[in-house]
This record gives C-alpha cells, structure tokens and sequence, in this order.
C-alpha cells in the first residue's frame, strides 16, 4: 500500500517535472509573440532605431530565440535563476523577497478564509433549506459578484480613511508586533477571503449534500448520531475529495490573482513583479514568475489529488 | 483645500517622510541615464546632483558647477565647486563629470538622452576641477540641457546601481525596484544646512484611488499627480493640501502628414478646430489644465510667444475643412493608450464633436505596453505624451526639426530647420525670443500636431509637509522636493 | 403482558413533486410483545420498508407521519422530539438496512462503524465494544473475525456485509431489531447460520423483532407471527402457524401457492432429445481476479481459478455457490468487463476477444449480461422507454412507431404496465427495476443471456412469473442462460445442468434434479440441504453434516 | 397505490408539466429583462452613452438622469442600459464557450481513461497553471482585441477549471453499472458522454456554470484594467465600476449603479440554476 502510494507520488512528480518544462516553453514562445522587446521598453520614448540597436546589441538579445531559452534553462536547472533584463539583478534576489510576502499573504488568507468557508458550507448543508442556508447562498453570491477593487476601495475608504483603524497599505516588513501584523494584513486577508470563499463554500457544501443523501449517512442517523455526528464522521470523509480539489483551485488564486489587492495596498508580492516583467518585457524574470506559479499550482492540485485519493479507501 | 503659499516659514529638522509617486515597476533604477519614471527622478534628485539646475522662476542655477564659460558657444568650460564627496567618501573631480557626461554616448548604456547628448563631441580634463566641453555646432543652451535630470553626476566607472553612489542630499540605504526606497540624510552633504528630513521613504501607489486615500488615512505626506476625478474628494479635507503646477507636460494628438488622411490638406486644421479645449479642460481633467496654442513651448517659458491664440472650438468651420479634404463621413480611426495620460478621455470627446458633423471616429485603445514603440510615431492618428522640457530648443530640436529623432507628424521645413540652428548659436536673447516665437507660429498652423492643453500636475499634501512649492521641470519640485521640504508637527 | 411495540392506526404520507400527498401506509395497527418476533410480508413496495422505519421515529425523505402513534416501550416515536429520538435509537429500536452495501460508510473501517452505537450512546469503553463485536462476528459466522473489522466495507463481498450490518445493530442490545430482508443477499448455507445467529441471539437477550422480507420459508423459520402487507393495508395477521397452514386471505394464498415452482424436468427431457447442438459458450480454464497481476501470472485475488465449461444452444447452466465465491466474477469475465488472466472464451464456436470493446457488434449483440443489482444497472436519468429503446435503435435501427411498439412488446414480455415507460428507474420498485434490466437485454434478441441473480429481489409471485417467463422466451426464441443465483429452487426451475462453485473453483455439474442426491459432491448436498422449507420447526430440527459444516461453512 | 404500478394495469395518463418557484421565476424575469435591454440597448438608451450632458461630474440622482452621471458627465443609465449588451453578451458566451468544452473534455477524459485522459489533464493542468493576465496579454498582442477574441480569451482561461470540475464527478458516474452496460452494447463516446454521464452530473455542472459566469464577469473587468477588456466609450459594468470608483467616497450611483447592474445578473443567474424548472413526474391521477 505504501509502496503503491510511493509509486503514485513518483510518477505525479515525474509528471509534474514534464508539466514544467512545457510550460517553460510555451511561456517562452508566448513572450516571443509579444511585440515590443526589453529594449524598447527600457528605452521607452527614446527607442530610436539606433538606440535600439546598440541596446539590443549590448544585451545580446540578437541571439536566436531558442539559444537564449536554453541558455535560460540550463541555469534554471543549476540553480541561477539568471539576470534581469530590466534591472541587471540577479533574479533570485528579486524574487525570494516577493515570494516571501506573497506566501505570507496567501497563508494569512488560508489560516483565516479556509476553515471559515468550510464552516460555512458544511453548517449551510447540514441544516440544507433553512433560512441559514438561503442567506449563506445568497450572501456568498452577492460577495463575489463584488468587483474585488470596490471590496478594497471600500474598506479603505472607511477604515483607513474615516474610522481611521487600519492602514491603508500593508508593506509586509516593518512590522514591530503581532498586533500590528494583524493590522496590517486585516484588510488584504478580508478582501481576498470575499473573493476566494464563495467557490470553497458552494463546493464543499454540494459535496457534503451529496454525501449526506447517501444511505450510510441516513443509517448513521438511524444509529442515533447526532447531526454533527453525521456530518463530520460519515459525510465529511467522504465529501472530502472535492472539497480538498476546491480548496486547492481557490488558493492557486492566492498567488497569481492578488494583483488587484497587491495594487490597491501597496503590497510588494509576486502578482505585481510578474505583471512588471511582462511590460519590460523582461524574458528571464517572466520565466522565473511563471516557474514559480507552476510549481505552486501543481503542488497545490498534487496534495489535494493525493488527499483525495488517501481519503478513499477503494483509490488507496 | 487651497494651494501652498510660499510663506517663508523656518524649515524644521528630522522626520521621516513617507511620499507616494503614480508608477514604478521593475524597471525602476538608480542609473540616471536610464531613468525614465518620475519615481527615478525623485530617486536621482535625492542621491545625485547635477552640475545646473532651474530653480522655482525657470531661472537657471548652478548646482555642481561653479561657472560656466564660453566664448563661441561651442567649446565650454566648466568649473566644479570645491569640496564635494560622494556619500562613499570620494571627492568629486573632474574624471567623475566625464565619465557621467560621456555614457550618453554608449549604446549599451541606453540612456534616454543620447540624442541630446549626441552633440557633445569632446571632454578634456584641464584639472581636476575644471572640464572642457566641446560641442558639433554652437548650442548657447548647454548649461540648461545639462540642468535635465538624465545628466547627474555619478562616481567615475560606476557600473552597479543597486546602490546609489552620488553626492545628493540623501544617501542610499535601500533600494528595491518596483518596491521601495529608503534614504537617510547625507551628514557631509555640501550644501549648507542640507536635508531637513531625517529619512525619506519613496514608492509607488498605481491605483489612483488608493494614493489619495493613503494620504487622507495619513499613510503617506505625499501622494504625487492625483486624479482630477479625486479632486472633489481630497479638496473637502482639511488636513490636505494641493500643490498645483502647470509645467508644459501635455497629451497630443498626432496626425502624421506622410499618411492618409493627415496628407490631405485641410485635415489637420480641421482637427485643430473640433478639438473642444474647453470641454477637455473642464471635463476630462477637471479644470486641471491650460488651454494650449498646438505648440509645446508652455506659458511659464521665457520664450512662450503671447499672442499666438488657441483655435476656437468650431466644428462647422471643421466640417467645410474636412469637406475640401474630401474625408467627411470617413471613419478614421485614432490610437489611444493609457499610456498617453487622459488620450481616451480626449478621443471620446473628438469622437462625440465628430459625430456632430457627420465624422466617424474610431476609438483603438490599445495596452500602455509596448505602446511607445509599437503605435507613438507610427500610426497615423494618434496620441502622444511629451513631458517638459527647459528650453524650446530642445523642444524643438527633438519634435519638430526634420531630422528629429521623435517628429511626431513627420512636419519638414527647411526655414524651420534654418531658424533653429540660428537661435541656438546665438548668444542674443531678444534675437531668440523672436526667433523661438516665430517657430511657435510655424508648429501651431502647419505642423500635425494638435496641443490642446498643458496638464497640470496637482500633488496632494499632508497640511505637515511644508517647503513644497512649484518648479517648472515637473511636479514634486522638478521631483527634487526631498531635499527641501520638511515636516511639521 | 402489555406489549412493548404497539402501532395503532399508522398513516404515513408522501408528498409528490406534484404537491400532491399520497398516503403510502393507510391505517396499519398491530403489536409485539416483548421477545417476539412478528414478520412483515408482502410484495414489493408494499410499505413494509416503511413500516418498519417508523419504529425509529423515522420517515423518509418527502414522507411524514400523517397519523396514529407507534408507541415503543411506552414512548410514542411519532410524537418525540429529534433529539429525544436519537436517544432511543441504537439502544432501545435498531436496524439493519435492506441493501447493507449502501449502508457501510466505504471511507471508514468497518469495526468503528460496528461499535459506533455504543461510542453514540456511551455504551461501554472501546476495547470491551469491540471485543463484543468479535464475538458478534463469532456468532454470525464471519470468517477471520479477529481482523475483518480492520477491513473498508468495500474489501468484503456482499453477503458478508449483510451480517455484519446485522452485527452493527445487535451491539447496542436493543429491546427490539428491526431486520430489513436481512438474507436476500445470503446463499443457503450462510442464510442457516444467520438465521439461528440471529434467533439464539434475540432468544438469549430476549430482544423483540420485526422481520421484513418476502421470502416465506424464511420467515416461517423465524418469526413467531406474520404480516401481510399489500398496498400499504394489513391483508392478515395470524400466527406463523395459521399463516402457512391455513391461510384466510387470497393474497396470502397466492403467496403461498407461488412457493414451489414446477422443475424443469420435462424441458430436459425435450432437449437431450434433438440431435447434440454445437454449444453456444465454451470456456476452457478460465481464471479471473481483481488486484495486479503477480509474478506467476495469476492476480492478486483469484475470484474464478480455471472455470471449463460448455453450454449448447437452447440449454440452461445454473451456477451456484455462496456468496462471494465468483459467481458475478465469472460473469463479468464472460460478459468483457474483466479480461481473464488466463484461458480462453469461445463464443458461437469462436474464440472471443478478452475485453468488450475489441468484440464485434454482433457478439456484444447476441451474448448479453443482466446484471445483480438492478439498482445501478439502470441510468437514474433516463426514462425507462429511453432505456429501452436504446438498445434497439443501437441494434436494429429502429426509429418511431416501430421502436415505440418493441417497447410495448418488451414491457408486456416482462409484465409491466406500459404506462410505465415514462417513468424514472428512481420510480420504480425493486422488482420492476429488475424486471426492466432484463427487458433491455431481451430487447437485443441475445442468444445467450448472462442472468445474475436476477430474481432475489422479489417476491415469490413475481419470481415465479419471470421465471416462466425466461422459459417461454427460451421456448419461442431458442435462448439459453447462464443462470446465476444462490437460490437452488430457482436454479432448478429453469435449469438444465447446475454448476456448483466453491471458493472460484467449479465443483461439480450435473443435472438440475440430481444437484444434492447421494453421490454428488459433499458441498452441492450441503446447499441442497440448507434450502428452507416452509415448516417452522425446519430451522430448531435441522440435522445438517457435522462433517460437511464444518468443512465448508466457516470460512 | 401512488408510485407502484405494478398492479395498476390501467395506464396511467400522462400529466407532463413543470414546476417552477416564485424565486425561480423572478430571477428568470430579472435575466431576461437584462438580456432585453441587451439587445435593445440602442433604442432604450435616452442619451448617447459618450455624450457628455452634465457639466456636473458624478452627479447625484436627478430626474434628468434617473442614474445620475460618471466622472467625465455623462449619462449613467444610458451607460448601464448599453453596457448590458457587454456584460450579458460577452461574459455568457465565454462561459458557455468555457463550460461546453471543460464539460465536454471532462466527461470524455473520465470516459476514455488511460493515456488519453493523462496527457489531457496534464496539458489543462499546463494550461491552468500559465496566469491568466499573462495569456490575456499575449493573447490580446497576438490578435488584436475585439469581442470574439475576448469572449475566447475569457472561455479559454475558464476551461481548465471546468474540465477538472467535470472530470471528477464524471470519473464517479463512469464507475457505475449502467456504464458498463452502455459500453458493452458498443456505444461511441458521444453517446457514452452525452446520454450516460451528462445527465447524471448537470445537477452540480450548472451550479459550477453558475460561478463560472460571476468570474468571468468580473474578469472582464479586470481585463479592461489591463486596457484589455471592451474599448471605450462603451464599457461593460465592471468597467463602469472601475472607471468610477472615485466617486464611492461620495456614494456616488455612478459607482454603486453599476455594481448593484451586476449583482442583479449575477445573483438572478445562480438563483435560475438552484430554482430550474423542474419536471412534475407524479403522473397519476
Ligand atoms: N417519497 C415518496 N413519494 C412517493 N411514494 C413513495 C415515496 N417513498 C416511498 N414511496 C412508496 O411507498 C411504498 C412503500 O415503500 P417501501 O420501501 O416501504 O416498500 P417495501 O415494501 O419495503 O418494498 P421492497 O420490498 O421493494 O423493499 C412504495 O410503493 C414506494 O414507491
Ligand atoms: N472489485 C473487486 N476488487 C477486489 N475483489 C473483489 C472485487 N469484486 C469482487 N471481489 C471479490 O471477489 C470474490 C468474488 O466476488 P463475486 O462478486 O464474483 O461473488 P459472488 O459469487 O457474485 O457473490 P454474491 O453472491 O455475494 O454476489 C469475492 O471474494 C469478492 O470479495
Ligand atoms: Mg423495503
Ligand atoms: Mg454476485
């Protein structure tokens, strides 16, 4: 069983190995078509075509496409990340500072959304068709059908701005205490917790409705268990697989979709570097971003498949 | 909220100020040559100097350079000042000033300003005080070009700008491109007195929004180019201030007379007169604007000619024009971007006077990406965005000469040519005041440039911040505001 | 004594999707003392199901109470709070549902799911809860008692998890058991040592039951006095004794009259008459099993281990055997659903591709399968004409009025109402969903028909109806059958050979009439000896082997 | 007896009908109502949508503009009746283009297994994991941006998620019998995926449909943040929101107007979805 299980994650890492390298490639070909190159845009009004031209010279952009792609990849697989086009730092450098604060952002937003859209959608399908249920739907619909922009003007506006209890941008260093961290993230959490919830409520409640209608959980209640018994001991284990497969979708969101919030607090995380490299259309970084989303995307969709598999018994 | 006064008020030492500027990406930097954004300028200006500069009146002083001299307006001599350091200890010479001056030149460097520092063909050393420059043809502007931000002064072979190296007000503690900046006062700074700020801390807030509502929650001291959509928010508070400059930054519309329809005479006038400058003053930027004569020197400039008057809105006069170009009812089709600042706003408004008269317009929003080097200069219709720059010269010499690297409308003229090089050797002011004048008259009637208003720059402030006042080269203080503002309070 | 289950005037009412309230039981009163075991019969969807539920307190969903009191130990379950429900339940009423596959939660090992009632109701620490299930699993004769708690339900076959629902009840020591056909799913052998499990059980506890099921020989071993049910009335309650010697009602005559099927000796005797026709299947060592093949080429768990036989044109082969010996296995591998790992299968004389889909149109045509559970066999989103009349559009191209009448046709063949084509399978009772899936195999004019254990489900009136059935087909369309079932009865009704297996291997094949005489193998007579009779007494006096028992019994 | 007909050889006559519940019929109403003024846009519009009528800019209320007026003075309602056409038009054919093919490709996955469903899920999990703004982009620089090309972009970006939706319910049904049997009868995948699974999971795929259609609404806006999305004047809601938002410190309604536009649609759809019309099967009498 164990061997089995160890056989499985083997061949998802392989694929996953795979996944990467064609990815890498289509990305690259992709930043290819994308008109306009790192020089022109660094040179921005002055790209005159001679300025052009010596730039472009200098940086040894004339090489053919696929030689600086696997110039690109070999460091990739030394470990160098390589240089910005647009900056001339080592990429690495760039990166890991971002990266830390967008993975801080997302596990705040995980710690306080995940167990609280569970709850919500596990409590609005055990008592299915109550009042309780009607307005957790409609109340999750009408949140997401928020623009994500007008959640974050709108909170600033009155807490920042009127109430004045809360900053209004969250740089993630310079934080001296715990209460103050939780000033800071209060916000961007409550904002991307609005967006991501919604798909992790609907989900997890169909799927402990589903399992609720099964006849192991009508014997359960015929045992005398209690409501909540029914839930978490027999529909919840079952149910899990799609929950796990939401969760992990809505929280892929976390690390490339924060744009919007990054922007609106000033947050230095991953979203906005990637959205930078794709203006100055500085190849290497690009391909450092979209590495990074890759990974966590496939690790992500990796631990919720394998969870899901380990959570029944007939898949293990 | 009411604009600053000048009020002479003693400056307080120490603070730490927080100032938000509109745009910044990864492409931030602390290479002078390169900068590009207004978040590199007020970088440089806090970390480099320059050997000139223009104070508040437009008035040019000198910063680096002791003096300037020339006899022919073609070999320079300039003098430093004595005692200056760079913040790693080494004394400013003379080799330092080569080495910033001279990048210009190399490609690979990238540098912004290559074409104007195209004409500087000769650096000697006389000693390490003194620097002689030696110019193609005579430029009686020299000084004033190199009072533009891309010509800081940085430590001779300065290759690596993770740091800065310079001999500014402030000095470096941390840089992170596309984040932030943290500057502390330069204790050895060789200005008397030096920074007030104990510290100064700049990034950027893209989301128009966001930057004012960090000032109003008291985030932020600064919030750098507000919206006109937000002035009615931000003038109701008390605790805010705006800082007002119209510096001759404005957002053309471009109709380039090589191509259909701007080759058809009549068509570019006729443009000149929908274009509703009244209406794209109030409306698209709020009052924010003056109301521009279709040529780029503005009305803060010495040599700004008075009596060339903007062209009424007049449609029915537009329509007969476009009538004799034979384009009425054509669509034509205008590029517009975010990248050229308030361009959609503008096209939606010649839109709407067109469909008046019987003319179609095409609206193309396309991305700010790629936008300068993919649609500015090559489309037929389109906008562009010109920032400000010191002197007509090389307003003129950059846009409007037949040689200019960005002649937007492609407009040709030998006379103008002629009048250009003849203004720029001359050292006699009346003569080019008339000259430059004239050359503004030539722009607004024949080139394919339609100018309809120079866009003020409008910087929220916190009521702490004091010491801000206006500067021709740009908003923030010609984005050197760090060094002479202070806190309060 | 005053009776511990008291049900006086009963009315339970369906609301349809149509708003419309349909009253599914209409007036039922009658009582159990305490120790008794009283059992409800009746055909199929005639609310014994039902019934049996309201002593929880319980309704299904869309149904409700609509009147009269089911008062247990002197608590009105109709009239108590949920929560005052819950407490009874598991510890005074229990219940071991109709189909247990349902019932186990497949994601929780089965011996937290035996004790969980007394980690409910705080019964007793863990380790004494599950050393009272394995003496439970001792008593209903599980194999591997120690271990099979730490198994998921889905590693064990489905006889097996009947007894061990039937274990997750009893442990609560309940004043009264609610068994919902608790032996459908059992062969004969297995069926004796639950049925006296169960009784020695109630009888040590003096625990009162209700006994559901439609099989009256089994009932009559167990129950102390019968309900009839039809239509959601009372027919007649008598003692078990009076039910079955004389019975007042003409339904429960029927019942009773559709008890004993005719054989088929006189088919047999027709048949081996003609000339020896060439067999229309053939297999030759067939083995098959679940799990990865290991290294010798077997896999893991060998459920078929080298199955030869022949069946000629027109013949029937019962096949036999206790539950989870490889009967559906054998046929899922005839049928293409699981490759054989070794030997061959020959179809109409030739040999036949190992999976489905490499076999030919006409193949896949003439040899069909029916399967076991007709619950999942049929597409809960499809009507049944849609059901029906894919098969023969696929086949024969028929389209419109033509096909609309085959469906008539069929539906008549397997006597539904017509008007049943515009239903749901969901609508359906568990008799007709099963009478539906063997229509849609008829409907492909098969050659050979696969049936598994296609009469289980139902009731003696109604099995004995399909079985004259397949008989009349056979007669006009020369099918034949591969008969699966673990009722011998039934085998022999409509059988010409029966094949006996026994852990995947075939023991023996021999005339339907002689399965079980003297001579033949020990195991064929062990299950012959084990089918119920209709007397009471048959269970208390049964003298079975000692030898034969304990050879083949426990496993 | 109601539902077992087994004795009741009289045929039951066939009563068809549809029930369908108050909220049902008004989240119907509300969509149709928008999907009308979608389509009559021009004609119901009382001011051109770019003319500037207000020298007022985020103006209030009034009775001259039921709406009030954005940020350059212009006619809020008139902008929200024409911005239907963009948010209904666009963001339900991307998520039909997005549901039709993830659904499609799912069930046909689960249904063929083996390396056909590997290779696939790989390649959507390739896909997945580019981000969207990114394939926006290049997309939008390859071709041009027009509606077709959007509501691609929009369909293409959604697919993935579908596709995994679908797949996994479908994987379940796949494993039951009635399968086995539709497979050994030699049927094609077609009518495997469309007559077998289909029906068996639309219950759960519309309600995915259903949120689908709010992300990709707001996508849309999003993308016109990236100057991607529908060109000016004309805007979709999210648009109008975002070009507004300045006026939320006033409560502007050329701010809230449009997100209440939005929230209308979006919730009337997914209360379509939970309140469908439902088939009355109890034919007896
Ligand atoms: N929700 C419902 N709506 C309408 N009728 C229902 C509903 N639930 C059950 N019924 C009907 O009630 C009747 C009694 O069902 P029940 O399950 O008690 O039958 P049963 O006697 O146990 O049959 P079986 O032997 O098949 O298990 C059936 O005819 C069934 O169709
Ligand atoms: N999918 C499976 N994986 C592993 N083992 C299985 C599987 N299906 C069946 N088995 C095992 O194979 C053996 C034969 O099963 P099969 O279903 O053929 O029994 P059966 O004779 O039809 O029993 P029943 O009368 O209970 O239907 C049983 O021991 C069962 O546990
Ligand atoms: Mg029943
Ligand atoms: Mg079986």
């Amino acid at each position: 069983m164990n061997l089995h299980l160890l056989s499985l994650l083997g061949g998802r890492l392989l694929v996953a190995l795979l996944t990467l390298l064609i990815v890498s490639f289509v990305v690259f070909c992709a930043t290819q078509i994308l008109p306009g190159d790192v020089a022109e845009v660094l040179l921005g009004q002055a790209a005159t075509p001679e300025a052009v031209a010596g730039l472009r010279a200098a940086m040894h952009l004339n090489d053919p496409a696929i030689l600086r792609f696997f110039r690109w990849l070999g460091g990739m697989l030394t470990g160098d990340l390589g240089i910005s086009y647009a900056n001339n730092r080592p990429i690495a450098e760039l990166v890991a500072g971002r990266l830390g604060n967008s993975l801080q952002l997302a596990a705040a937003t995980a710690l306080f959304s995940v167990p609280i859209a569970l709850a919500l959608g596990i409590t609005s399908a055990m008592l299915r068709g109550s009042l309780y249920d009607r307005s957790v739907t409609m109340a999750t619909i009408t949140v997401i059908s928020v623009p994500e922009f007008m959640i974050a003007t709108a909170g600033v506006l009155i807490f920042a701005v009127w109430l004045k209890w809360l900053p209004a941008l969250s740089f993630a260093r310079d934080v001296h205490s715990f209460g103050e961290m939780l000033r800071i993230y209060a916000m961007p959490v409550f904002t991307l917790s609005f967006v991501i919830s919604a798909q992790m409520i609907r989900m997890s409640r169909a799927a402990v409705v589903e399992a609720l209608n099964t006849p192991y959980a009508e014997m359960a209640q015929l045992k005398g268990a209690s409501r909540p018994r029914v839930v978490l001991r027999h529909a919840l284990p079952n149910a899990l697989g799609p929950i796990v497969n939401a969760v992990a979708l809505s929280l892929s969101y976390l690390l490339g979709g924060v744009i919007i919030v990054e922007t609106i607090f000033n947050y230095p995380g991953i979203a906005k570097l990637m959205v930078d490299a794709v203006a100055t259309r500085d190849l290497p970084l690009i391909q450092s971003c979209a590495m990074i989303f890759c990974v966590v995307y496939l690790l992500l969709i990796t631990t919720a498949d394998v969870i899901a598999i380990l959570s029944n018994p007939k898949l293990r | 909220a009411r604009a600053t006064s000048a009020l002479a008020a003693t400056p307080v030492k120490g603070g730490n100020l927080k100032a938000a500027g509109w745009s910044s990406s990864t492409a931030d930097t602390l290479d002078p040559a390169k900068a590009s954004l207004s978040t590199d300028y007020v970088r440089c200006c806090a970390f480099y100097n320059r050997l000139t500069f223009l104070d508040g009146d437009g008035k040019l002083q000198m910063e680096l350079a002791e003096k300037f001299e020339t006899k022919d307006a073609k070999v320079w001599t300039v003098t430093l000042k004595k005692g200056v350091t760079f913040h790693d200890g080494k004394p400013l010479t003379s080799a330092d000033v080569i080495y910033s001056l001279k990048r210009h030149l190399d490609p690979a460097v990238g540098s912004k300003s290559a074409a104007l520092a195209k004409q500087m063909t000769g650096f000697t050393a006389v000693d390490p005080l003194t620097v002689e420059i030696t110019l193609a043809a005579p430029n009686g502007d020299l000084p004033t070009i190199l009072s533009t931000h891309h010509f800081m002064i940085i430590a001779d072979g300065t290759t690596n700008f993770a740091k800065a190296n310079g001999t500014g007000a402030f000095v470096c503690e941390n840089f992170e491109p596309g984040v932030r900046s943290i500057a502390v006062r330069n204790k050895n700074y060789f200005k008397s007195g030096g920074a007030n700020l104990d510290s100064f801390e700049f990034f950027a807030i893209t989301d128009d929004t966001a930057r004012v509502n960090a000032l109003l929650s008291g985030d932020i001291h600064l919030a750098a180019a507000i919206n006109p959509r937000s002035m009615r928010l931000v003038e109701s508070q008390p605790n805010v201030v705006l800082s007002k400059t119209t510096t001759g930054n404005y957002t053309n519309l471009n109709m380039r007379l090589d191509m259909a329809p701007g080759d058809k005479a009549g068509f570019v006038e006729g443009m000149k007169y929908l274009l509703n400058r009244e209406q794209i003053q109030k409306s698209a930027l709020r009052g924010l604007a003056e109301i521009a004569n279709d040529q780029p020197v503005p009305p803060m400039n010495v040599y700004h000619n008075k009596d060339l008057k903007p062209k009424a809105f007049d449609p029915e006069r537009a329509k007969s024009l476009f009538q004799k170009a034979g384009v009425l009812g054509q669509s034509i089709p205008i590029v517009a971007s975010d990248a050229a600042g308030s361009s959609v706003d503008m096209a939606v408004l010649v839109q709407q006077a067109g469909n008046a008269i019987g003319m179609k317009f095409d609206i193309q929003r396309v991305p700010s990406d790629g936008y300068w080097s993919n649609y500015w200069l090559k489309a037929p219709v389109h906008f562009g965005n010109i920032n400000p720059r010191p002197t007509p010269d090389i307003l003129f010499s950059l846009l409007y000469a037949s040689t200019a690297p960005w002649n937007e409308s492609q407009y040709k003229s030998e006379k103008f040519d002629r009048m250009l090089l003849e203004a720029r050797g001359s050292l006699d002011e009346a003569k080019r005041k008339q000259i430059y004048g004239e050359m503004q008259v030539m722009v607004a009637d024949e080139a394919g440039t339609a100018i309809p208003v120079y866009i003020s720059n409008v910087d929220a402030i916190s009521n702490k911040l004091k010491g801000l006042l206006a500067n021709p080269l740009g908003g923030m203080m010609g984005y050197a505001f760090a060094e002479y503002v202070w806190l309060e309070g | 004594m005053s009776p511990l289950v008291e049900i006086r005037d009963l009315k339970v009412e369906a609301t349809t999707d149509a708003g419309r309230r349909v009253e599914i039981i209409k007036g039922v009163s009658f009582e159990i003392a305490p120790g008794e075991i009283v059992a409800l019969i009746g055909e199929s969807g005639s609310g014994k199901t039902t019934i049996a539920l309201t002593l929880l307190g319980y309704t299904r969903a869309g149904c409700r109470i609509a009147g009269g009191s089911v008062s247990v130990d002197g608590r009105d379950m109709a009239a108590l709070s949920e929560k005052e429900r819950a407490k009874v339940r598991g510890v005074d009423v229990a219940y071991v549902p109709q189909s247990a596959a349902a019932a186990f939660n497949p994601a929780q090992r089965i011996m937290d799911q035996v004790i969980e009632i007394t980690r409910i109701h705080q019964l007793m620490p863990r380790p004494a809860a599950e050393a009272k299930a394995v003496e439970l699993f001792k008593a209903l004769s599980l194999p591997a008692p120690e271990s099979i708690g730490s198994r998921y339900p889905h590693q064990v076959s489905g006889g097996q998890l009947q007894r061990l629902s039937a274990a997750m009840a009893l442990i609560g020591d309940p004043k009264v058991v609610i068994f919902d056909e608790p032996t459908t799913a059992l062969d004969v052998t297995t069926q004796i040592e639950v049925l006296r499990a169960f009784k020695s059980v109630m009888r040590q506890s003096r625990m009162a039951g209700v006994y559901v099921s439609h099989d009256l020989a089994v009932v009559a071993q167990i129950a102390d006095r019968i309900v009839v049910l039809k239509g959601g009335e009372i027919q007649e309650i008598g003692t078990t004794e009076q039910i079955l010697s004389a019975p007042k009602h003409p339904y429960t005559r029927e019942l009773l009259a559709a008890f004993s099927p005719v054989a088929r000796v006189a088919a047999q005797a027709a048949a081996t008459a003609s000339p020896p026709p060439q067999p229309v299947l053939e297999l030759d060592a067939v083995s098959a099993g679940y799990g990865r093949l290991q290294p010798n080429g077997k896999p893991l768990m060998l459920a078929v281990d080298a199955v030869s036989f022949k069946l000629e044109r027109g013949r029937n082969l019962g096949v036999i055997g206790e539950s989870g010996c490889g009967k559906s296995t054998l046929a899922r591998t005839i049928a293409g659903i699981l490759p054989p790992s070794s030997g061959h299968i020959r179809f109409d004389g030739r040999p036949m591709a190992p999976l489905a889909r490499d076999r030919t149109p006409e193949e896949l045509r003439k040899l069909q399968i029916v399967f076991q559970s007709a619950d999942t066999a049929l597409n809960p989103a499809q009507s049944i004409e849609d059901i029906l009349g894919r098969p023969l559009a696929f086949y024969h191209g028929l389209r419109g009025p033509a096909r609309d009448a085959r469906i008539d046709r069929l539906l008549d063949l397997v006597h539904l109402p017509r008007a049943l084509k515009h239903r749901l399978p969901g609508e359906l009772s568990g008799g007709q969903k099963q009478r539906v899936n063997l229509a849609r195999a008829l409907a492909a004019d098969p050659e050979l028909v696969l049936c598994d254990e296609i009469t289980s489900a139902l009731d003696t009136v109604v099995a004995a109806a399909i079985i004259e059935l397949l008989k009349e087909l056979q007669r006009e369309l020369g099918l034949s059958y591969l008969f699966i079932s673990h009722d011998l009865t039934t085998v022999q009704a409509i059988c010409d050979e029966v094949a006996v297996m026994y852990r995947g291997v075939k023991v023996e094949q021999l005339p339907a009439d002689q399965v079980g005489k003297a001579g033949g193998h020990p195991y064929a007579r062990l299950l012959m000896s084990s089918v119920p009779k209709l007397d009471p007494s048959w269970l208390d006096t049964l003298e079975r082997d000692p030898e034969l028992v304990a050879a083949f019994s426990k496993r | 007896m109601a539902i077992d007909a087994a004795n009741t050889t009289t045929a039951s006559q066939r009563r068809t009908g549809y029930r369908f519940n108050l909220t049902g019929w008004i989240s119907l109403i509300v969509i149709l109502a928008w999907a009308l003024i979608a389509i009559l846009a021009p004609y119901v519009t009382p001011h051109g949508i770019s003319d500037i009528v207000d020298t007022d800019y985020f103006g209030p209320m009034s009775l001259q503009f039921p709406l009030g007026t954005d940020y350059l003075g212009r006619d809020m309602l008139s902008r929200i009746l024409f911005g239907a056409r963009y948010t209904v038009g666009i963001s339900l054919a991307a998520t039909l283009i997005a549901c039709s093919i993830g659904v499609t490709l799912g069930m046909a996955a689960a249904v063929t297994g083996g390396w056909f469903d590997t290779v696939l899920s790989r390649f959507i999990d390739a896909l997945s994991s580019i981000p969207s703004k990114l394939f926006a982009l290049v997309a939008v620089a390859g071709v041009g941006s027009s509606i077709p090309v959007l509501m691609l972009i929009l369909g293409i970006i959604y697919t993935p998620g579908s596709y995994r939706f679908a797949r996994a319910l479908a994987v379940n049904v796949n494993t039951a019998d009635f399968v086995t049997v539709a497979r050994l009868r030699g049927e094609k995948l077609s009518y495997l995926i469309r007559a077998e699974i289909l029906p068996n999971i639309i219950g759960p795929v519309l309600a995915d449909v259903g949120l689908r259609f709010v992300f990709i609404v707001l996508l849309l806006s999003g993308l016109s943040f990236l100057g991607l999305g529908v060109q000016p004047p004309e805007a979709d809601w999210g648009s109008l929101v975002r070009e507004n938002i300045g006026g939320l410190p006033f409560g502007s309604p050329a701010v809230m107007a449009p997100s209440f536009a939005i929230a209308s649609l979006t919730i009337a759809v997914n209360m379509l979805i939970d309140n469908l019309p439902q088939k009355i099967r109890d034919r007896s009498e």
